[in-house]
């Protein structure tokens, strides 16, 4: 009698939470390949960032391979006018996962969300736009 | 869908049965156990509403405790606020969408882990080091200091050290709520802490830690002091009353 | 992807694209002359700046056009730094004084910036290193540990720095920014890492003022040490002896 | 309910805690708090542009605020040392007490600073990262060591075991709260960049002020404990109380006047001593009414002048002025420093869009005002909390005051 009332309750339950499990699902990458093995980055992408940073930030050393913007170049995605959307936007890549696992993102307070929009720049700028690495990836065929 | 996956899953809904069945069987006796006399610990509250307040003293800062013993009550109280915190903080796993609660503890829920871990060393240091205490202390006070120690320092390794794959390890457990099971993460630090959660969640209704409950039916503390106002009549005693004459 | 592959890469996407919109303008910034570093001194992605190099800069104030903003605008621009509309806490990494002499009555004009001192006070009061000098004498903030106590800017002999007072959106990727931290000129260290002159220089020079002169000061035979032996130049507060990286002709 | 082990016993006691004045002032201090918190969160969720700082004046009301809370933090804590380091016993029942509030204002002084930044969820990075030349960094030591050699002071005191050791700890406590303010008045005292600065007479000069600040606090919420709890506190305590405070504001002017006289001495100096004295407008006035007339003449005469004599009412009134003159201090030497503009071209004028060679305008904003009340309102809601929960006041303070003898003609105060 006693396990009853403690099953019967568990049994109904199961009834109703049996459902699909909601899982992230971010959208995939422009490359054929992340720079890390997936397993890899999804426990460890923090610590290429903040290794990353440090040495840009310190030590003036700017490669590409775990860099914010290099990221960013590859995960980005268009909208129907062809502007790049927010990386951080419910349903991108980054906050996809970060909002089902709770965890709260500091990079986007102050780094840009997407790569340079082509549209908003004036002639002006070439000349940065020449040096740009997201830009040069976009006009890569 | 590996093996290690299905072990855990059968170990967890293990555990969560034991620990929840041993509870309600656990709560069911308390409840049962008869108080035949009024022993409030006096100065006691004589309302009802006073016993409540009393009641929330009691269990959210430990009164009693700081009246005995102000270093049991320092670490016992972090040890125990902390692991409030931390365990609101892991609700993340299990809630989809987060709960704000859960979202608004996530960054001082890191703290509340060492926060929580220092507790415990102070409370395992007392333990060891005060004489009267070390003579009444039986190996399963240590084994519960020990375990929560463990539980606590691998939970921050993996937050520091060997990281794991976190949207997986919530998958995982929304899986088995939703009895559509998902594959685990094989990460060492993940697996001692999940095992060692497991054998906490197993031990709990058979151990000191039943305090928890425990502490809502202990007479000394829910009961009114109103012997004078009200006659105390244990409801066993109550049949045995009303067969008694009246005006007797 | 090897160094060196990927710079030919690159100089291959430059040509392309220039050959396609015919922007001759930023070529002749990059002229013979302006080149930064020679090829000797010139470092590869992976090796971290060195103390061999310390960046400086000379403000001609002779050439310096009272009324030209060219150079803060190339800046803001370089930078994404948007006015909000409230001046008094708006951000500006350089700004443009106008002086008189009391006596004379006689005006100057020069840019301000960060002066990139090789003993920063900003350096020295900042509680968590956030404030810091690069081995080649850029002093940058690393707002990733900024906790924004804003000491730096008390310390600062020149109000070189901004603080920034509400949430931002319209960074650059080159120049992270945001709310609650603090920021100032940095010798647009993206460029200089990428071998390119700051932006407000090269603003300059496309103006025609050639007022900016930026380089090493390290270098003996550089365009920066050549000027400043041609020209007598002197440091705003040489009296706090913090020698600092850039250079005044003319005031 | 402890006993003490000197030579006379005190006895002291919790705050009975029940009555609804003590839930009223706990209810209006929690209420302050809130509101204070609610403040920081609202700047914090802004952005400092709703505040009154700008580019130009980087530290406002919040920091005028926090240093005046840190600063008498140190102060209060002479009561103690008085007994502890200087063997007057008069003192001594009253040491919890004084160690409390030097604990309690730090803890609040310290909060408003760390809501005040530009980003205070990185708290954690102030506690990882250190730069070991600022004179910040060796501040949050001063400001943690601090907390916890008093902690460990107060344990002393209380438990009997450890009584015996309260004479070193309460030694080690006045060392150490000599050296934070030292460090606290460096802050201003190395900054080369601004003419009212970089003088090292700002950490002598911070020290005077703890002591008068502190003791200002301390007398007041010494007599609001001791009278709301019905608590005695005898005239001769409060007179040895009167003249340390009457000593301190005294000796704080004299170290504001040589602070001035140096400043004067260097001829490159007297524009911003000008500005500061003479012309500048709302900093002048603040200087000169608040700082000088009320929070330190007035004082004197209120303290000294035998018409004044042994008034608790003329002694309450020069605490409160000493208080609002250091508000006032502060205001001056924090705001008023940063509004003179910085001289980087002598003899030019200068003009820009960033407002160079201008005096920076700036005003408190209410957030502003509302974090620091807060602050002081928490300092004092964890004291009344504390004061509940330990034993902290004694029964009574000083000797038995007859009846009769309650407001003494001056010739029996003399005598």
């Amino acid at each position: 009698m006693r396990w009853c009332a403690i099953l019967l309750p568990a049994m109904l339950y199961a009834a109703v939470a049996a459902a699909e499990v909601p899982v992230p699902s971010p959208p995939r990458g422009d490359g054929a390949q992340c720079v890390e093995p997936t397993e890899v980055m999804r426990r460890d992408h923090m610590k290429f960032l903040m290794h990353q940073r440090d040495e840009t930030m310190h030590r003036g050393i700017r490669t590409t391979k775990h860099s914010l913007v290099e990221c960013l170049s590859c995960h980005t995605r268009k909208d129907d006018e062809g502007r790049f959307v927010s990386i951080n936007a419910p349903g991108e890549f980054c906050q996809e996962c970060h909002a089902y696992s709770g965890v709260t993102m500091d990079c986007f307070g102050c780094h840009a969300t997407t790569p340079r929009q082509p549209t908003s720049r004036s002639a002006q700028s070439l000349g940065r736009l020449l040096s740009d690495t997201s830009f040069r990836l976009h006009i890569q065929p | 869908m590996s093996v290690l996956s299905v072990i855990y899953a059968l170990i967890f809904y293990a555990a969560t049965l034991i620990m929840v069945a041993g509870l309600a069987v656990k709560i069911w006796q308390y409840a049962r156990t008869p108080a035949p006399l009024k022993i409030p610990t006096t100065p006691a509250p004589t309302t009802a509403a006073g016993v409540g307040a009393r009641m929330f003293r009691e269990v959210v800062f430990f009164e009693s405790l700081f009246k005995g013993s102000k270093w049991s009550w320092l670490f016992g109280w972090l040890f125990h606020f902390g692991l409030l915190v931390v365990l609101v903080r892991h609700l993340r796993y299990f809630t989809e969408p987060l709960w704000w609660i859960s979202a608004l503890v996530q960054d001082i829920g890191v703290y509340m882990g060492f926060a929580m871990l220092l507790g415990l060393a102070g409370l395992l240091v007392r333990r060891s080091v005060v004489d009267r205490l070390r003579y009444i202390s039986a190996p399963s006070d240590y084994l519960m200091l020990g375990l929560l120690i463990a539980i606590g320092g691998s939970g921050l390794l993996m937050k520091y050290v060997t990281r794991t794959d976190i949207v997986a390890v919530k998958a995982f457990f929304l899986g088995l709520m939703r009895f559509d099971w998902q594959p685990l993460p094989t990460d060492a630090m993940l697996l001692i802490h999940l095992t060692l959660v497991a054998a906490l969640m197993i031990i709990f209704p058979f151990s000191k830690l039943l305090h928890a409950p425990g502490l809502f039916f202990s007479p000394t503390r829910n009961q009114a002091d109103d012997p004078r106002e009200h006659r105390h009549v244990a409801p066993w005693a109550a049949k045995l009353d009303a067969t008694r004459a009246p005006g007797n | 992807m090897p160094a060196t592959k990927r710079g030919t890469q690159i100089n291959e996407n430059r040509r392309r694209w220039l050959g396609g919109a015919g922007a001759a303008a930023t070529v002749l910034t990059l002229a013979p002359g302006v080149r930064l570093l020679d090829l000797a001194l010139a470092r590869s992605e992976e090796e971290p700046v060195s103390e061999r190099v310390r960046w400086g800069m000379l403000v001609d104030s002779t050439k310096c056009a009272q009324g030209c903003t060219d150079c803060v605008d190339a800046c803001s621009d370089e930078h994404g730094l948007t006015g909000m509309g409230r001046p008094q806490t708006d951000a500006q990494y350089i700004r443009k004084l106008d002086l008189k002499d009391k006596t004379t009555g006689k005006a100057y004009s020069l840019p301000l910036m960060c002066q990139h001192c090789e003993t920063p006070p900003c350096v020295d009061v900042c509680p968590t290193g956030a404030s810091f000098r690069r081995a080649d004498g850029i002093v940058l903030v690393d707002k990733h540990i900024c906790i924004g106590c804003r000491y730096c800017m008390m310390a600062c002999p020149y109000k070189a720095r901004s603080f920034v007072h509400e949430d931002l959106t319209s960074q650059v990727p080159e120049t992270p920014r945001g709310k609650g931290t603090v920021e100032s000129c940095n010798f647009c260290v993206h460029r200089v890492d990428r071998d390119r002159e700051p932006a407000c220089v090269e603003a300059c020079a496309q103006a025609g003022h050639n007022a900016l002169v930026f380089g090493d000061l390290n270098d003996a035979d550089g365009a920066l040490a050549r000027k400043l032996e041609e020209l007598p130049s002197r440091q705003i507060r040489e009296d706090l002896g913090l020698n600092t990286g850039v250079r005044y002709h003319g005031v | 309910m402890e006993h003490d082990t000197a030579m006379t016993s005190v006895r002291y006691q919790t705050l009975d805690g029940q009555s609804v004045g003590y839930w009223a002032l706990l209810a209006l201090l929690a209420l302050l708090v809130a509101v204070g918190y609610a403040a920081a969160h609202y700047m914090e969720v802004q952005g400092h542009h709703v505040t009154g700082m700008t580019n130009q004046i980087v530290w406002g009301t919040p920091h005028v605020f926090a240093v005046f809370l840190i600063v008498a933090a140190s102060g209060i804590l002479n009561v103690a040392s008085l007994s502890s380091v200087f063997g007057k016993y008069d003192y001594k029942p009253l040491a919890r007490l004084s160690a409390l509030l030097s604990m309690s204002l730090l803890v609040g002084g310290l909060i408003v600073l760390v809501l005040d930044l530009g980003r205070p969820d990185r708290l954690i990075v102030a506690m990882t990262y250190y730069n070991f030349k600022s004179i910040f960094a060796w501040n949050i030591f001063l400001y943690i060591g601090f907390l916890l050699v008093v902690a460990v002071y107060l344990w002393m005191m209380f438990e009997p075991r450890m009584n015996r050791y309260s004479k070193p700890a309460g030694f080690t406590a006045f060392i150490w709260r000599f050296v934070l303010t030292t460090g606290t008045g460096s802050i201003f005292g190395f900054l080369v960049a601004r003419q009212a600065y970089d003088a090292a007479i700002m950490a002598p000069l911070f020290i005077i002020m703890s002591l008068s600040f502190g003791t200002a606090i301390f007398l007041l919420v010494l007599l609001a404990s001791f009278d709301w709890s019905g608590r005695p506190v005898g005239d001769d305590i409060l007179r040895r109380l009167k003249n340390l405070l009457g000593i301190f504001v005294a000796a704080v002017l004299y170290m504001t006047m040589v602070y001035h006289l140096t400043n004067l001495y260097a001829t490159e100096h007297h524009a911003v001593e000008r500005f500061l004295l003479v012309d500048g407008g709302v900093y002048t006035l603040v200087f000169w009414l608040l700082q000088i007339l009320a929070g330190g003449v007035v004082p004197l005469v209120l303290l000294f002048a035998p018409q004044f004599g042994q008034s608790r009412a003329s002694l309450v009134t020069a605490a409160v002025l000493v208080i609002v003159g250091g508000l006032a201090q502060i205001y001056v030497i924090i705001i008023g420093a940063q509004a003179f503009p910085l001289m980087m071209f002598p003899g030019m004028e200068v003009s820009s869009t960033f407002y160079d060679g201008v005096v920076n305008e700036y005003a408190p904003s209410v957030p502003e005002i509302l974090l620091g009340l807060g602050g002081i309102a928490l300092s004092l809601l964890v004291a009344v909390v504390a004061m509940r929960v330990l034993p902290f006041l004694p029964e009574r303070a000083g000797k038995p005051t007859p009846v009769s003898a309650a407001e003494p003609t001056p010739a029996e105060a003399a005598g």
